[in-house]
């Protein structure tokens, strides 16, 4: 019977009983913290890195960003007259590193982070996707 | 029965029925209807069929709440929303899980045991129904009140974990033959201080029948401590509670299925309608051994009767309130605590619940014998 | 007097040369000496082997052996030159049961043999895998892959036309 | 009575395992006679890659090693690397560097309460260890753009500075953390079920966990006082005020207990780091500036990121949430590395597991399997 803790009156199990109380009636600051997603959004942090856009003006073509690419996700294609990068983002890391290289501060990571898809082909993002004007009054 | 002449003392759902029908002056055109043709028993077996339709009815509808309580309760717990999407406030989830379940595919693994692993998941959900048959919902609300219903409730129980055997036997997976037999020396530890426990009970009232048990506990103590077991047998109390947790396999005592251990015990290889059975018999079992419980301990329909309402009703509503805070209880039980081993859960069983139970028997026999109340 | 110092006056025959790793003293040490120096290292109080690494450089293969000393607080590394061709070296389970996967990776993925070690298989790749990932000259170009047979054991091959693949 | 001992695979996947992970189990009913741990299914060749990619190219991949704590790993890396190439680091840069890195200690434990707390079948710790853990989530994603994957230390510094409002936020944190840690002691720690399940399991003694390698807080649970933090400082660990946690139980719930401790331990570090972060540059300008805080829209000063570190070859490691991790790093002078070794403290740690269960239970393994508390990422690597 040495495995009888010494405490038998089970005051251990009380305490944790009265926090989940606690929760069930949400006394304190014990709020239903979790949102309805696809109803509900979180506020990203500007900083977030999500989906790539390229300032279609400030672009040069220049391939750094490719260059840069650890997982050679990016690829510089010819798009109208000009080279744009295109993205593979199944391949990738999200780690920001051609955002860091961009010589022209064109390349920035947006906010967009619904990227699933049903093929792996739709997953590449080419200029037409990718591509922004940037405001004049900004 | 009761033609209204004579009543009867302890009216089951039987007498109901007819009683219903006779206030609103039908019962003796459709008896003298099937008297006519001299197949009287067929109304009888009409009835007898409606009830057990009622009984499964409401069985199912308190399952399916009881999971969507469970989820919701889980998610409050745990500061998240539960189940929101279908129907208001996510209540009829348990209807949306019980569609998929019945599109899921059927699996029979290529060695089970055909038959057996078929039979296994009926067998739990029919022995889990068969419990609620001595089971007094309110007055007269009982299916059939049996002049042995405490032991018939105790017999019954003992069947579960052989279905449990069954299950894990024939699926032919180490995980489920571990769950499986941990799930038997479960219950044979745990059916033994609950049959002694109930037996303290049964010396007081004198009757196994478990009509008789809530009669005896109809009453007041000084005009306001209700005439509950409880009160008069709070160490039987809460061996019977362990137990009853114990019995039904939830946290803290959920060695048959210990998700974490052993995937999903002795369901680990069911899927589709047969999963759903387990799941149906895991919930109904909840509600049967609350309703012991509260049979037992707490009074069952027992309460203040209210003017204007018939006492049938508002002892059903008695009974549930009591049953919904057992349920609650075992709920929130699991919401807190981590499971314990199975040793030390039969360490519990045979070291210090049966001696316990043991002691509480010795005593209450003392008191009776001695004539204190 | 920095541990492999120590070492080299102990051991003068055993340790070839002493240097250092960045910030950490190193000894270069024979390769047959290994549980010699193995155990004096122990015997000086370096009671935790905090990684064996295995490097291909081509003409030879290094083995190198990182120790910190709980008692005295310091660090020590030993360098072990191999033959490339048949890389060999006796194993230190006995002393470092740490040794015990440390050894298995680096046997595993730079192809080291541990003489002495009790279950020296593959452990990060499946048995059978062809070729050691870190040598220098692994074929990266062909596809491996791997079926679990009937026993539950790793089946390497570099045919995949079986096999479901990933589109 | 003749019996026959059975023979369970527990994994590659099963639910207490942590990922992809098999426990070959030879059971004498529900007894564990012999545990083989067999790992390697999540193996990705990090090594390799890193032998293949640019010195900075390689830290987003050491954020995949331990996920759940992604920043010591980009830290190591990088102080492996700034030792092998004399980087100098300024000081802003070091203060936000320890400040993510103990932020990232609390994110990992609180991981782990939840985790081990759902291996012993209650499932609200989890919940309320992710709760505040999305809080410093929130904190990171703030700060450098992602929650789990930070690519955020840079050799030379770190990647961008600390936003407006960090450092209130943080504090806010710190408070939310302090009345919350209570809360889990009342729920878990006096727990008799808990205590029952964790007490004299898994015990390993000082000497043996010594030998099978174990570090952090798991060998802290067996009583050696052994901080990477205090025996070697790097960074500004010297200049802080802050204790080694260590019990002497040798058994789970030490290993627990200790967590708990340094999750307050490093909620008191936040708290002196929140009060003295100095002013000035986060990354040396000689090895780089983030485009974010650099000239707006010309040409600006190109970050030479590709860098070439003096031949040579390093083995540096600090104390990440669940032990040693160091990195071996060798240069022969061109811009890749020539090899890189990863002493990841999971793997070492996960060694001594087989020891510590003999003889006891499947639920015994489960529970001491959760206190050494391992990634597989970091396993597998």
């Amino acid at each position: 019977m040495a495995w009888i803790s010494k405490d038998w009156a089970m005051t251990g199990i009380i305490k944790g009983l009265i926090v989940t109380m606690k929760h069930i009636l949400q006394i304190g600051n014990r709020k239903t913290v979790t949102v309805q997603y696809p109803y509900e959004r979180m506020k990203l942090a500007p900083r977030f890195r999500g989906r790539h856009a390229v300032d279609e003006d400030a672009c040069i073509g220049c391939g750094i960003c490719e260059s840069t690419c650890p997982n050679s996700t990016i690829r510089i294609v010819k798009y109208g007259t000009r080279w744009f990068p295109e993205f593979n983002l199944g391949m990738c890391l999200f780690c920001g590193l051609c955002v860091d290289a961009c010589p022209m501060n064109a390349l920035k990571m947006s906010g967009g982070y619904e990227l699933a898809d049903y093929t792996r082909e739709s997953l590449v993002y080419g200029p037409e996707r990718i591509l922004f004007k940037k405001e004049v009054n900004e | 029965m009761w033609t209204g002449d004579k009543m009867i003392t302890n009216p089951n759902a039987y007498d109901l029925i007819v009683a219903i029908l006779n206030a609103i002056g039908v019962y003796n055109i459709i008896l003298g209807f099937f008297q006519d043709l001299g197949m009287e028993y067929i109304l009888r077996v009409i009835i007898v069929l409606v009830i057990i339709a009622v009984l499964l009815v409401f069985v199912l509808l308190t399952v399916m709440f009881l999971s969507w309580l469970e989820r919701k309760m889980f998610a409050v717990v745990q500061s998240r929303y539960g189940p929101m999407v279908t129907g208001p406030r996510g209540l009829f989830q348990p209807i949306a899980d019980g569609i998929k379940l019945l599109g899921k595919e059927d699996i029979i693994p290529a060695k089970a045991d055909r038959w057996i692993f078929t039979l296994a998941p009926f067998v739990v959900f029919v022995s889990v129904l068969l419990v609620f048959i001595p089971l007094p919902f309110g007055r007269s609300l009982i299916v059939s009140d049996l002049k042995v219903g405490l032991l018939y409730i105790i017999a019954i129980s003992a069947v579960t974990p052989i279905s449990i055997l069954l299950a894990g036997w024939a699926s032919n997976n180490k995980y489920s033959l571990m769950g499986a037999i941990r799930a038997v020396a479960q219950d044979i530890s745990y059916t033994i201080p609950l049959a002694i426990t109930a037996i303290a009970v049964v010396v007081f009232v004198g009757s196994l029948s478990t009509v008789d048990i809530v009669n005896a506990q109809s009453g007041y103590w000084f005009g306001f401590i209700p005439k509950w077991f409880i009160f008069l047998q709070p160490l039987g109390f809460i061996l019977f509670l362990i137990a009853c947790i114990a019995e039904m396999g939830r946290i803290p005592f959920d060695f048959q299925e210990s998700e974490q251990e052993l995937v999903a015990g002795f369901f680990t290889e069911y899927s589709g309608m047969k999963f759903a059975m387990f799941f149906l018999a895991e919930y109904a079992h909840l509600f049967a051994v609350s309703g012991i419980i509260v049979t037992i301990f707490l009074g069952g329909w027992t309460g203040p009767a209210l003017p204007f309402i018939p006492f049938e009703l508002t002892s059903l509503i008695y009974f549930m309130i009591k049953t919904y805070a057992v349920i609650f209880f075992a709920m929130w039980l699991r919401d807190t605590v981590p499971r314990v081993r199975i040793d030390q859960l039969l360490n519990l069983g045979w070291k210090i619940m049966i001696p316990l139970a043991l002691l509480n028997l010795l005593l209450a026999a003392f008191v009776v014998t001695a004539g204190v109340i | 007097m920095n541990p492999a110092e120590e070492l080299k006056n102990a051991l003068p025959n055993s340790v070839l040369s002493v240097g250092i790793q960045t910030n950490k003293p190193l000894a270069v040490i024979k390769k047959e000496d290994m549980l010699k120096v193995a155990a004096k290292v122990r015997d000086m109080g370096f009671d935790n082997l905090s990684v064996i690494t295995g490097v291909d450089c081509v003409d030879r293969i290094e083995v190198i052996y990182n120790f910190f000393s709980y008692k005295k607080k310091q660090n020590l590394a030993l360098k072990v030159v191999l033959d490339r061709s048949s890389p060999e070296i006796d194993s230190v389970v006995s002393i470092w049961k740490v040794a015990d996967w440390l050894e298995r990776e680096t046997y595993d993925l730079v192809g080291i043999k541990f003489n002495g070690h009790p279950d020296l298989m593959r452990i990060l790749l499946p048995e059978g895998w062809i070729g050691y990932p870190l040598r220098k000259d692994y074929d990266m170009k062909t596809e491996q892959f791997v079926t679990i047979g009937e026993d539950g054991e790793d089946i390497v091959s570099t045919d995949g036309s079986n096999l479901l693949r990933g589109q | 009575m003749e019996t026959e001992t059975l023979l369970l695979n527990m994994g590659p996947v099963h639910p207490s395992t942590h990922g992809v992970l098999r426990f070959k189990l030879r059971m004498d009913g529900e007894i564990i006679r012999d545990c083989q741990v067999v790992v390697g299914y999540l193996h990705r060749g990090t090594e390799k890659l890193g032998e293949m990619k640019t010195y900075l190219q390689f830290v987003p991949y050491t954020d995949r090693l331990d996920y759940i704590a992604a920043m010591p790993n980009n830290y190591s890396y990088v102080k492996a690397v700034e030792e092998l190439a004399g980087i100098e680091v300024p000081l802003r840069a070091e203060y936000i560097r320890v400040l993510v890195m103990e932020l990232n200690r609390i994110v990992n434990h609180l991981v782990f309460m939840g985790s081990l707390l759902l291996d012993l079948g209650a499932s609200t710790m989890i919940m309320y260890g992710f709760r505040e853990r999305e809080k410093a989530l929130q904190l990171y994603e703030s700060l450098c753009g992602a929650r789990m994957t930070f690519n955020y230390i840079r050799p030379g510094g770190v990647r961008e500075d600390l936003p407006d409002g960090f450092i209130p936020k943080l504090r806010e944190f710190i408070k939310d953390m302090e009345k919350r840690i209570p809360d889990y002691e009342d729920l878990i720690n006096g727990n008799e079920i808990f205590l029952m399940r964790m007490k004299n399991i898994g015990v390993i003694n000082a000497e043996e966990a010594i030998n099978s390698g174990m570090t952090g807080p798991s060998l802290r649970g067996s009583g050696v006082d052994y901080d990477i933090r205090k025996v070697e400082p790097y960074s500004i660990y010297p200049d802080l005020d802050f204790k080694a946690c260590m019990r002497s139980e040798c058994d789970s719930l030490a290993r627990y207990l200790v967590r708990v401790d340094e999750m307050r331990e490093s909620l008191h570090i936040l708290e002196q780091i929140a009060d003295t972060m100095p002013e000035g540059k986060f990354i040396n300008q000689r090895y780089g500036m983030a485009p974010t805080t650099g000239a707006p829209t010309a040409v600006m000063s190109f970050f030479p990121r590709i860098f070439t570190p003096r031949a040579g070859e390093v083995y540096s490691r600090i104390e990440a949430p669940k032990g040693e991790l160091g990195f071996y790093v060798a240069s022969d002078g061109t811009t890749k590395p020539y090899r890189v070794k990863i002493r990841s403290p999971s793997f070492c740690n996960l060694v001594a597991l087989p020891k510590m269960v003999a003889g006891l239970k499947i639920p015994d393994l489960i529970a001491a399997f959760g206190t050494i508390d391992v990634v597989l990422g970091d396993v597998d690597r």
